[in-house]
């Protein structure tokens, strides 16, 4: 593969509400970051792809509204629309396919101006599914009492999620759910669906993120060390709940064992040094772990427990906080990876791991339940 | 100058998506409806290949790619795979809050059946809890023609 | 650099504008087993796949992760595009990327709609800034009126002249097993159709329908092994070029046509396309584009074509015949309305596309329109690229 | 059983399904719905670089990708750039139900902008309208900071 790297990345002040912009307003703010990042402008820039989602936005073709801020125009352009970390893989296919050497994604989300559960209800199929009212909290909630029940985990033990990624978030300026909070918090917060409660769920949040992306020739002209793309793959599961193995996450590991053997990861708990995922609630980092071969199945509990994904353990998991501390929705897997490259950058300021960091692993979700992953690893050489 | 864009109170505009749909069901989810509907029978349906009973049915596998064959009835009792206790609901569920969502196993079939469980203490729902479906007295080929799960006290 | 990369199978629904027969998934399915069938390929062959649609054509949320059941997604990568209606041609375009970028070899592209689960236009409203236009605007039906009438005025065309596209496409379309509105009208048929929007009459305008393409893009490493004339990506080109409706001033021109069709020429070298283009299957909503857009395209120079279309210069057996298949107004089913227009000119080039096929067909352009104005272009050849 | 399994369902969203949504107009265009609630004023925005004066207005300017601040007022008259009448019956996104045709619509150049306003023209016979023609904004008399505050364009000729 020939060699890709990040250059620029800029991301907003992410909040429950941020009334004052509209959406374009919001991308340009990050695009605007980015830019200034890479140190070039938008010459500098050879094509655009731009992630979305129409159901969130209220608005179909909802990616026509951020073209012009995200400096699509005279250039070539698409737009991508579920998690950005998709998003970017378009954008890098454009670079490796020769027909580009850099590439600008960005991705959003206003989940303020939606209605969370009928956005995520419209995700099930209207003939078999969607009548029942499911939305995205309670299907998740049957997941994670799948996944419990099958390996003994208790809510305390997930509760060690928000723990961590809402403490985690206190040291990252764009977040907005930085909190310090004990397991018994936790416990105590309102019952939403079993075995979930209020902290072991992610906010909905508004924000945006950008990343560049540049072939090596365009890579080594900027002000600080790029951070290459040393593997990256995706893969979905199969649709209906009842069809999948909730309590695994099949495509997850099929989607990080292509993005592995690029890189040429042999053992991944070694040799990764710092991991941002999506874990949209607390079961699922627990899960996304094992998935991505931290740990054995069911074996998530005992590394949290152990403190090897605290910021200072051997190897941290979302040192940002992750989406407990901020989840403009479409825009995660996005922001995610612009964090893994910062920690590879070493310049994630208070979040910043202790360990130095040769290879950092990215992660983004789109679907329900985790059906469809997308994992990015990240490196200084 | 940029005071002057700044210096504002935000409107934001409430407004609304209404566009309503009508959704075709096809063959094969409509013979599943309608035996629903006027017979209260469950069918699913049969892949040649992986050899599951696919519930509900589907016109192809989709874990085969390949065509379903045989429409297999399946039992209207089965088994619990796992469960959730909805304590703060939404205007779109079909029972009020509390109330429980499941993946069903029904006997004969090979794949879950998500669906709404009542008549049941919610500190009585267990994983490999049997239960059966209750139809709906007014039926109209509708997912919620099951009306929902309870159990079966042997 | 990138590999080279061909397609080398497609496979498309019969359109309907309602199929009761199949729901959205099994729609998708008819088309994807289709193209495998048509590459001789099966669904174990393809390494990944990418589909698109509009989400407020169906109501349906995350259509990537829903469209698995049909789409032979399951266990593979699958990602999805939307671009209104560009999305067929962005999806092919994005086909072309993935496979050339080397992290795919066999990749199958998916564009479908069902657009008789909605009030067409009620749902293309929405694309409409909610505070500032949605209120007034009625979908594809009265931007494109504005165009026309733009147009009208500025050039003098008349609705006469738009008619002739109608019945040009309509009598090709008769060639078409896959068409839904087969059967020749004449030009008096079009003028005395029922008025929709001020100059658009009923028969100017595309009709809405059921209907999937799907397309198989391989890389060159395995293209020939798998087809003996695969239809190889010469080039690409699109732009995107407003993000708000109120900055479309001028409004007789497609300037997103005439960008990526400029940008599209120069990468091919080709300094006369009405000459060295073979056949266009142009991704023409209603009959006035194929005069506008044309000239857009640097067929003819602004306000001639007219003349190119009355004197046949587009006609089957003409110097460069547009829509063979009988395009857009007689078959739209909007997120697969792309993506046919390449799946036709690929049959082009393989020689394969039995009535409507157009003799010695080295070098063809397809099309896609939607968005804001957008154009979405991909050139397919014969000839290996260099 | 035969005549069972050939009758084909229709599945409908229920009839008081909607998406609601609260969406931002963002600092400029608060600005803009303002001033014609409060002053009946246009305010659009110049690029710095091209000069062009958007309205409605908005931070950044497409072709220059360039972040703009001066305002500056335009209007309240202009003319149509280009127009239609609708006839035809769709459904009022907002609503769920028909909207009422005929009724025409066009874009609007105010005097002093570069690009156009989508609005509503008034019209008592409908051959009176043509690209070109002069128009003026007519506002209504309980605004609220909506587009809809301007009740229509209509001709001044």
């Amino acid at each position: 593969m020939e060699r890709v790297a990040i250059i620029g990345m800029g991301q907003t002040q992410h909040a429950a509400q941020r009334t004052e912009v509209n959406f374009p307003e919001l991308v340009y703010e990050a695009v605007s970051l980015a830019l200034k990042d890479a140190g070039i402008g938008i010459d500098g820039i050879d094509n655009v792809i731009t992630t979305c989602n129409d159901f969130w936005d209220g608005r179909t073709i909802s990616s026509m509204a951020t073209g012009d801020v995200s400096g699509a125009r005279g250039k070539n352009v698409s737009a991508v629309e579920g998690d950005g970390a998709f998003g970017a893989f378009y954008g890098l296919t454009r670079i490796l396919s020769g027909a580009y050497g850099t590439t600008l994604v960005t991705a959003y989300s206003k989940g303020s101006e939606s209605v969370p559960y009928l956005i995520t209800n419209a995700a099930f199929d209207p003939i078999y599914m969607r009548s029942l009212g499911l939305d995205m909290v309670t299907s998740c909630a049957l997941q994670a009492r799948r996944y419990m029940k099958r390996y003994g985990i208790s809510e305390e033990e997930c509760a060690l999620v928000a723990v961590k990624n809402r403490g985690n978030a206190l040291a990252n300026p764009n977040a907005h759910q930085g909190m310090r909070i004990t397991v018994e918090d936790v416990m105590r917060s309102r019952r939403i669906a079993d075995p979930l409660k209020l902290y072991d769920i992610s906010p909905v949040s508004d924000g945006a993120g950008c990343i560049i992306l540049a072939r090596e020739d365009r890579a080594k002209k900027i002000p600080h060390r790029p951070v290459w793309v040393k593997g990256v793959s995706f893969c979905a599961d199969a649709y209906l709940l009842g069809d999948r193995e909730l309590s695994e996450c099949r495509a997850l590991e099929k989607a990080a064992q292509a993005a592995y053997k690029m890189a040429g990861i042999q053992d991944p708990r070694k040799e990764i040094d710092v991991a941002e995922i999506s874990e949209a609630f607390t079961y699922q980092e627990l899960l996304w772990t094992e998935g991505l071969g931290f740990c054995e199945k069911g074996g998530g509990k005992k590394l949290i427990a152990s403190g090897a994904t605290a910021k200072n353990g051997d190897i941290p998991v979302n040192p940002s906080g992750g989406l407990m501390g901020a989840h403009p929705v479409i825009a995660a897997g996005l922001i995610r990876i612009l964090e893994a490259a910062r920690q590879v950058r070493g310049d994630a300021g208070d979040m910043q791991v202790k360990k130095q960091v040769q290879l950092a692993l990215a992660h983004g979700v789109n679907g329900v339940c985790g059906q469809s992953h997308c994992v990015w690893v990240l490196g200084r050489d | 100058m940029e005071d002057f864009w700044s210096n504002v109170q935000p409107i934001v505009y409430e407004g609304r998506i209404k566009v309503p749909y009508s959704w075709q069901a096809g063959e094969t989810a409509s013979y599943f409806l309608t035996q629903l509907r006027d017979q209260g029978k469950i069918w699913g349906k049969h892949c040649p290949r992986c050899t599951k009973v696919l519930l509900p049915p589907r016109k192809s596998c989709p874990f085969c790619f390949v065509d379903t064959d045989k429409w297999v009835e399946v039992s209207d009792e089965g088994v619990v795979e796992t469960f959730t206790l909805v304590r703060e609901g939404t205007p779109l569920q079909p029972l009020k809050a509390p109330f429980a969502y499941a993946v069903i196993l029904l006997d004969g079939a090979s794949t879950g059946f998500v669906h709404v469980l009542s008549e049941v203490e919610p500190d009585e729902i267990k994983e490999g809890m049997r239960i059966k479906a209750v139809f709906a007295e007014k039926r109209k080929g509708s997912l919620l023609d099951i009306a929902y799960f309870k159990p079966v006290h042997s | 650099m990138g590999k080279r990369v061909a397609i080398v199978g497609t496979g498309q629904t019969h359109h309907r504008s309602i199929r009761r027969d199949v729901n959205g998934q099994e729609l998708i399915h008819e088309a994807a087993v289709r193209a495998l069938k048509d590459a001789e390929l099966t669904i174990d062959d393809i390494g990944g796949v990418v589909i698109g649609n509009m989400d407020h054509f169906e109501g349906i949320n995350y259509v990537d992760c829903w469209s698995i059941d049909g789409s032979g997604g399951y266990l593979k990568p699958t990602i999805k595009l939307t671009t209104g209606g560009t999305t067929g041609a962005t999806l092919a375009v994005a086909g072309y990327h993935m496979v050339a970028s080397g992290m795919f070899e066999k990749l199958l592209v998916i564009g479908w709609e069902k657009n008789s689960e909605s009030d067409t236009t009620g749902a293309i409203i929405t694309c409409t800034d909610p505070i500032i236009e949605r209120q007034f605007v009625a979908g594809a039906i009265s931007g494109l009126a504005l165009e026309a009438q733009a147009y009208m005025h500025r050039y003098g065309a008349t609705p006469r002249d738009a008619a002739r596209v109608s019945v040009r496409d309509r009598r090709h379309a008769c060639n078409n097993p896959h068409a839904q509105l087969r059967g020749e009208i004449t030009i008096e048929d079009v003028l005395n159709s029922p008025r929709l929007a001020d100059p658009l009459r009923l028969l100017d305008m595309c009709p809405r329908s059921d209907g999937a393409c799907a397309v198989v893009f391989a890389s060159e490493d395995v293209a020939e092994k798998i087809c003996p004339t695969p239809a190889w990506v010469l080039a690409t080109a699109n732009r995107h070029m407003f993000s708000d409706y109120t900055d479309v001033v001028e409004m007789s021109s497609l300037l997103s046509m005439v960008e990526a069709s400029k940008e599209l020429w120069q990468k091919l070298g080709i300094r006369e396309p009405l000459k060295e283009v073979d056949v266009i299957e142009l991704y023409q909503p209603y009959s006035w584009a194929g005069l506008i857009w044309i000239e857009d395209m640097g067929l003819c120079k602004k306000g001639e074509g007219p003349k190119l279309l009355w004197d046949g210069v587009t006609d089957m057996g003409g110097e460069l015949p547009i829509n063979p298949s009988g395009g857009v107004v007689a078959t739209n089913p909007i997120g697969a309305t792309g993506l046919i227009r390449c799946a036709e000119i690929a049959l082009q080039i393989q020689g394969k596309a039995g009535a409507r096929q157009v003799s010695d067909v080295k070098l063809g352009v397809a099309t896609g329109f939607g968005g804001n104005w957008w154009t979405d272009m991909l050139a397919f050849g014969k000839k290996k690229p260099n | 059983m035969e005549n069972q399994k050939k009758e084909l369902l229709t599945i409908h969203s229920s009839i008081d399904a909607e998406q609601p949504f609260r969406w931002s107009a963002g600092r400029y265009r608060s600005r803009f719905l303002a001033e014609i609630r409060d002053h009946k004023k246009f305010f659009g925005v110049r690029c710095p670089k091209c000069r062009k004066v958007y309205i409605p207005p908005k931070r950044v300017c497409g072709p220059c990708f360039a972040e703009m601040t001066e305002p500056v007022e335009v209007g309240p008259q202009g003319e149509i750039k280009t127009f239609t009448i609708l006839r035809f019956s769709f459904v009022d996104p907002e609503l769920g139900t028909a909207k009422p045709v005929p009724y025409a619509f066009g874009s609007v150049k105010l005097d002093g902008a570069d690009t156009v306003l989508t609005h509503y023209i008034d019209y008592t016979d409908e051959s009176n309208i043509r690209i070109g023609g002069r128009v003026e904004a007519l506002f209504e008399e309980k605004r609220t900071g909506g587009i809809r505050d301007i009740k229509h364009f209509r001709l001044i000729e």
